[in-house]
């Protein structure tokens, strides 16, 4: 499915992935679980403040996508971001102070969770407007091309934001202007408590591609090896020939739309969620790596004790990390 | 009368129009299934089913759009934004559709309609999700607004909303809606463009609406420790502003304060003061002074935050200095 | 093509259409180019203000659709609308006198070219902003099911509103209730100075409908039958089955955007235009029945000396109506 | 130093900096091909090509947004809107990208953007077609808005928009787009944030922009032939304010009429008002007055369109009023 796709069948994975890169997804995501889990634990412990939304469940289309792209290509997000920025170099650390309004945090504790930034590491934020930051995304690809290098850019977004306009403007435009981006929507089947199928026409994504004849591929978003897969043919896509990329990936979030809420709630069943955790992409990728001789059980804990130090460490960093300067209140507002 | 949350009011001033007039329906994102984002409409669905509590996707643009149409043929919607940070994206249909749509038809197709949501920050939203709209909506001829700061006045108000004949803006405080009062059963109507006076006194008028009435009352409170009698009047309505209401306590008390939620650059406040100093200049001992958020988007941070918003201090220290006292 | 359709091929007239009735569309067709000439000259002479659009060219698409249609469906349009608000009902004086801005103008005066109204003839107004009133026509069609009438809306714009966020919202929320509504697009293959195919990356604008479920038609807008056929269809799916159906009408405008431009300017040819106007929807209809006898050329000529006198009137009814009162400026703000 | 249009001169100040900076370019509808819908573009697709002057589809909302993704990847974009009435569509990313981006990121990514247009009423447009929106624009901390008056400070000040490492926005006066002034060649910044006296004056203080700097002259001129001397102030920026050069005015003259074309309930005039009475309330002889866009949609009908605006004679009338001659 290179060219405009209306398939609704998802792609097999391709390609044979390194074992040692495996092993990095492998460990991304659970560093993404880990970090998460004990976010949710400082949030219940007032630590935390405002919105924040959890990526618990989705670790894998985050984790593979990136891993198919270079140091320097764009990733713009959602407000549900956490896990892409911890991926896309930024420190739990700094993450972790963020979530903590701490001066040390990614976005000097201005931004807080929906709000992560790291311009130099191409972390271009998550955005809490739905559908606001999908223009951006494409922006980020006008200027690639502008200026001539070869960076492509990523935007994830929710299925629930191909309601809005602008996704639709965003696509027809980057269509027209042969932009190097990807559209990445993580249909996790809800906006927040509004399952898809209540308010969406057509509850394939990748059915929109048709009108803006622009390349699309439907992922499963449960299996990082695919997703990575995925996100490398439209990387190449957008690398070699400039052209954007609908990405449809399916996936599912674990907890509730954000902290605030519960985790089934009304819209949708304890059994469903139960049923989609079944299919975790951590625990299938551990498995297969397993069974593959690539890691065993020692391995595993040794890297999920790893993991858990570094978690450890960052929330006691951000703990510890001062309160930004009552001054900074005026600050940012305007450069020179 | 009942006490009741700022929340249950506004839910049972729903219920109520909802019982009274086929015509009504809510329209929003998750006003249904889930019960509302902040549970304002409970049980609605459950009592007047999916036909009249209508679940949409995310477009306000598209939905705000589609209840002008509905109510261009006769019907009488309320549009829950679910929070009027996302309700910039429809500014085009409230400004341009809503707005006009009486006076270019030449008064043929009014449009009685209701926008509502919660406006301004609450705790720790950052800055896209905590912003106060009430200079934007004030600014267009064409639209009432109204900001109701109790219980009592959120059902009063949201009932003169929807049963008005012209478009009306519902500013809702997300940090009100636990707020609990006294709240009159059944027909508790309060009319659209009359401020009210929460507390009496006579040495300065703080001025409020909205969630800053609580920071007035506070601020009244410790005033009082100070012997300053502070009188608070509660704008309640934005559009049309009570100014008769303003002027008749600032040539009392001959000092204000105008406390707002929102930016000071011509926020809302800037229209307050612009017409006391020119209808009651004469009266006036000082210049009045304005209380606001700071002008600059919201921080996260929580300190940063407190100290960005209007507070009780702040109208205090304000209030000083309108009585030259510091 | 009943079904939701892929199809870019015109679908031919298929129902006879009784001779009275091409006759009356004959006339309105002629109406509205007549209607059009004088307030072209008007502006000339400084008796019509501000922005102007001409229909000349484009008559079969309205007085198609509109022949389609019972007395009280809802037709809402964008501001080149002179031609369906004369087919509503609203008469040449009252929309004359609206362009010149007199009192006893459709709107008072206070509307204008871009916004004549009639309510209680179902002409819900032309509007001003590109996308903008889609919705509406939704919201019309919303209230028509809400209400238990079988009131049918039609809304009509331009093929560069279809690159705009809100045509999309409004498409898949009316798909999602099933309202029943006709989004009839006259694409006449320019916004302003602008070729569809430079700033679409998808020409064929019924392929739109795919995205959300819906029926479409590809429809020849310089043949008034065809346009009133597809129409029918629509309508019949609107009342009875209660659906919502995009008409992609190929139509052309002679004349420039608005009277403040130039016809053919730099973005198309002069050529083209008079290749155009060699389809004419007025000549091929007139032809056609003086073929068939239903008409000869003295019918024709007293038609149109008949539709030149309603025109001069209409003309004569604006230039001498008085202005609104000064006071009517603070009317209409509000209603009691 | 030539004499040009405001048009000519935008469009000198466009390409030079164009010329100047490869990371400029132009966006927006009919820019290109069509030379601009006011031909503010005119002849720079020829010079540029089209991967620095970019039509758009009408899609106000992403193209904005574009722009500003644009931007966060350092490129400096000009959007240009046709008018400021379809840029309503685009205000959440005005409001909620490009305003808060510098902020919410901590200080990493600024936006240095300008968005430019006409604003304000032409001539029988129709109420959804005239609009002035300088009270909501000004009001978001996070931009700079100007508002040139003159063709030399279009020029001066839409070059230093350009160079400006902050969003922008450039409201510029279809009716302003045929004025002739003296405009200097090459190299003329104006800055950001500062007022200018565009007629000296002593006796009351003509506070203006864009297009009622010329309603302001024609006043000043009756005024002064009834032996009253006004000083115009031309704002040319509203946010910043040049508070400074407002407060020096009144100190001298005493008495201020404040004239804008948009809605006055808070409009950008109160915003100045509020500023005089607070700080310069004892140099105050009388209370501010306004004279603004009535307070209703704007109608169609020339009488009617010419009544609902700011005219030389209301500001006549207005400044009589500061000086108890009436
Ligand atoms: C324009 C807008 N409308 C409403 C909201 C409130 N809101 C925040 S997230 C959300 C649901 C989004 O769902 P989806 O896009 O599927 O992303 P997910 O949360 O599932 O990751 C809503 C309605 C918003 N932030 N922006
Ligand atoms: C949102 C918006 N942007 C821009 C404009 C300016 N404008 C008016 S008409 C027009 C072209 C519309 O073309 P189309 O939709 O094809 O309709 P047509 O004029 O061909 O009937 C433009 C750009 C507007 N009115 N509204
Ligand atoms: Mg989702
Ligand atoms: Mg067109």
């Amino acid at each position: 499915m290179t060219a405009t796709a209306r398939s609704t069948k998802p792609a097999a994975t391709q390609s044979a992935v390194p074992p040692e890169l495996q092993l990095t997804m492998l460990r991304h995501m659970l560093l993404i679980r880990r970090f998460e889990e004990k976010a949710a634990e400082a949030y219940a412990l007032g630590k935390i403040g405002g919105f924040c939304h959890l990526y618990i469940g989705q670790e894998a289309v985050g984790v593979g996508a990136l891993a198919a792209l270079k140091e320097d290509d764009y990733v713009i997000c959602s407000y549900r971001e956490h896990g892409q920025a911890l991926i896309k170099g930024i420190s739990a650390r700094a993450v972790m102070a963020e979530l903590f309004g701490k001066a040390t945090g990614c976005s000097k504790g201005k931004g807080g969770s929906m709000h992560l930034f790291d311009a130099k590491k191409g972390f271009m934020g998550g955005h809490g407007i739905v559908g606001g930051h999908i223009p951006l995304g494409a922006g980020l690809a006008f200027a690639s091309k502008y200026q001539g290098n070869d960076k492509v850019s990523v935007c994830f977004f929710g299925e629930a934001a191909v309601n809005i306009g602008s996704f639709h403007e965003t696509l027809n435009m980057s269509s027209v202007w042969k932009l190097p981006v990807i559209f990445l929507c993580e249909n996790n089947r809800y906006g927040m408590g509004t399952a898809f199928e209540r308010v969406a026409a057509v509850t394939d994504i990748v059915e929109h591609a048709c009108s803006y004849d622009m390349a699309a591929e439907l992922v499963d978003g449960m299996n990082v090896l695919t997703v990575y897969d995925a996100t490398r043919r439209a990387v190449e896509r957008a690398r070699k020939q400039s052209q954007p990329t609908l990405l449809e990936v399916r996936t599912y979030r674990y907890m509730g739309h954000s902290m605030s809420d519960p985790l089934h709630g009304v819209y949708r069943t304890k059994d469903e969620v139960e049923e989609q955790k079944a299919r975790d992409p951590i625990t299938h990728l551990a498995g297969k790596l397993k069974e593959e001789r690539v890691i065993d059980q020692a391995g595993l804990d040794a890297m999920d004790a790893e993991i858990h130090a570094e978690v450890e460490d960052a929330v006691k960093f951000a703990d510890e990390s001062p309160d930004p300067d009552p001054d900074e209140l005026y600050t940012d507002v305007m450069v020179d | 009368m009942a006490t009741l949350t700022y929340r249950d009011a506004l839910n049972q001033a729903l219920r109520e129009e909802m019982q009274r007039d086929q015509d009504v329906f809510l329209m929003g994102e998750e006003v249904g299934v889930y019960q509302g984002a902040y549970k304002v409409s409970r049980g609605l669905l459950e009592e007047f089913g999916p036909k009249r509590v209508v679940d949409t996707p995310i477009a306000e643009l598209g939905f705000a759009g589609i209840g002008v149409g509905a109510a261009m043929a006769g019907l009488r919607p309320v549009i829950e934004f679910m929070t009027w940070n996302f309700a910039v994206l429809a500014m085009d249909q409230i400004v341009n559709s809503v707005a006009k749509m009486l006076y270019m038809s030449g008064g043929q197709i009014n449009v009685p309609i209701v926008f509502r949501g919660p406006n301004g920050a609450a705790l720790q939203l950052g800055s896209q999700h905590s912003q106060a709209w009430e200079s934007w909506l004030a600014h267009i001829p064409g639209l009432k607004v109204v900001a109701p700061a109790t219980p009592a006045d959120a059902k009063g108000l949201l009932k003169s909303a929807i049963r008005d004949n012209n478009p009306v803006i519902v500013l809702e405080g997300e940090m009100l809606y636990n707020l609990k009062g006294e709240v009159p059963d059944g027909e508790h109507i309060v009319p659209i463009g009359k401020a009210e006076v929460k507390r009496e006194g006579k040495d300065v008028t703080l001025v409020c609406h909205s969630k800053t009435l609580t920071v007035a009352l506070k601020a009244a409170e410790q005033l009082a420790e100070q012997d300053v009698k502070a009188e608070v009047l509660d704008l309640r309505s934005l559009r049309p502003l009570d100014e008769t209401a303003i002027l008749e306590s600032v040539r009392k008390t001959n000092r204000a304060v105008v406390v707002e939620e929102g930016w000071p650059h011509a926020g809302i406040g800037a229209q307050v003061v612009d017409l006391i100093q020119r209808d009651a200049f004469d009266d006036l001992d000082a210049p009045v002074q304005r209380v606001t958020q700071a002008d600059v988007p919201m921080p996260y941070n929580k300190h940063l935050e407190r100290a960005a918003k209007a507070s009780p201090e702040k109208v205090v220290a304000a209030a000083r200095r309108v009585l030259y006292l510091e």
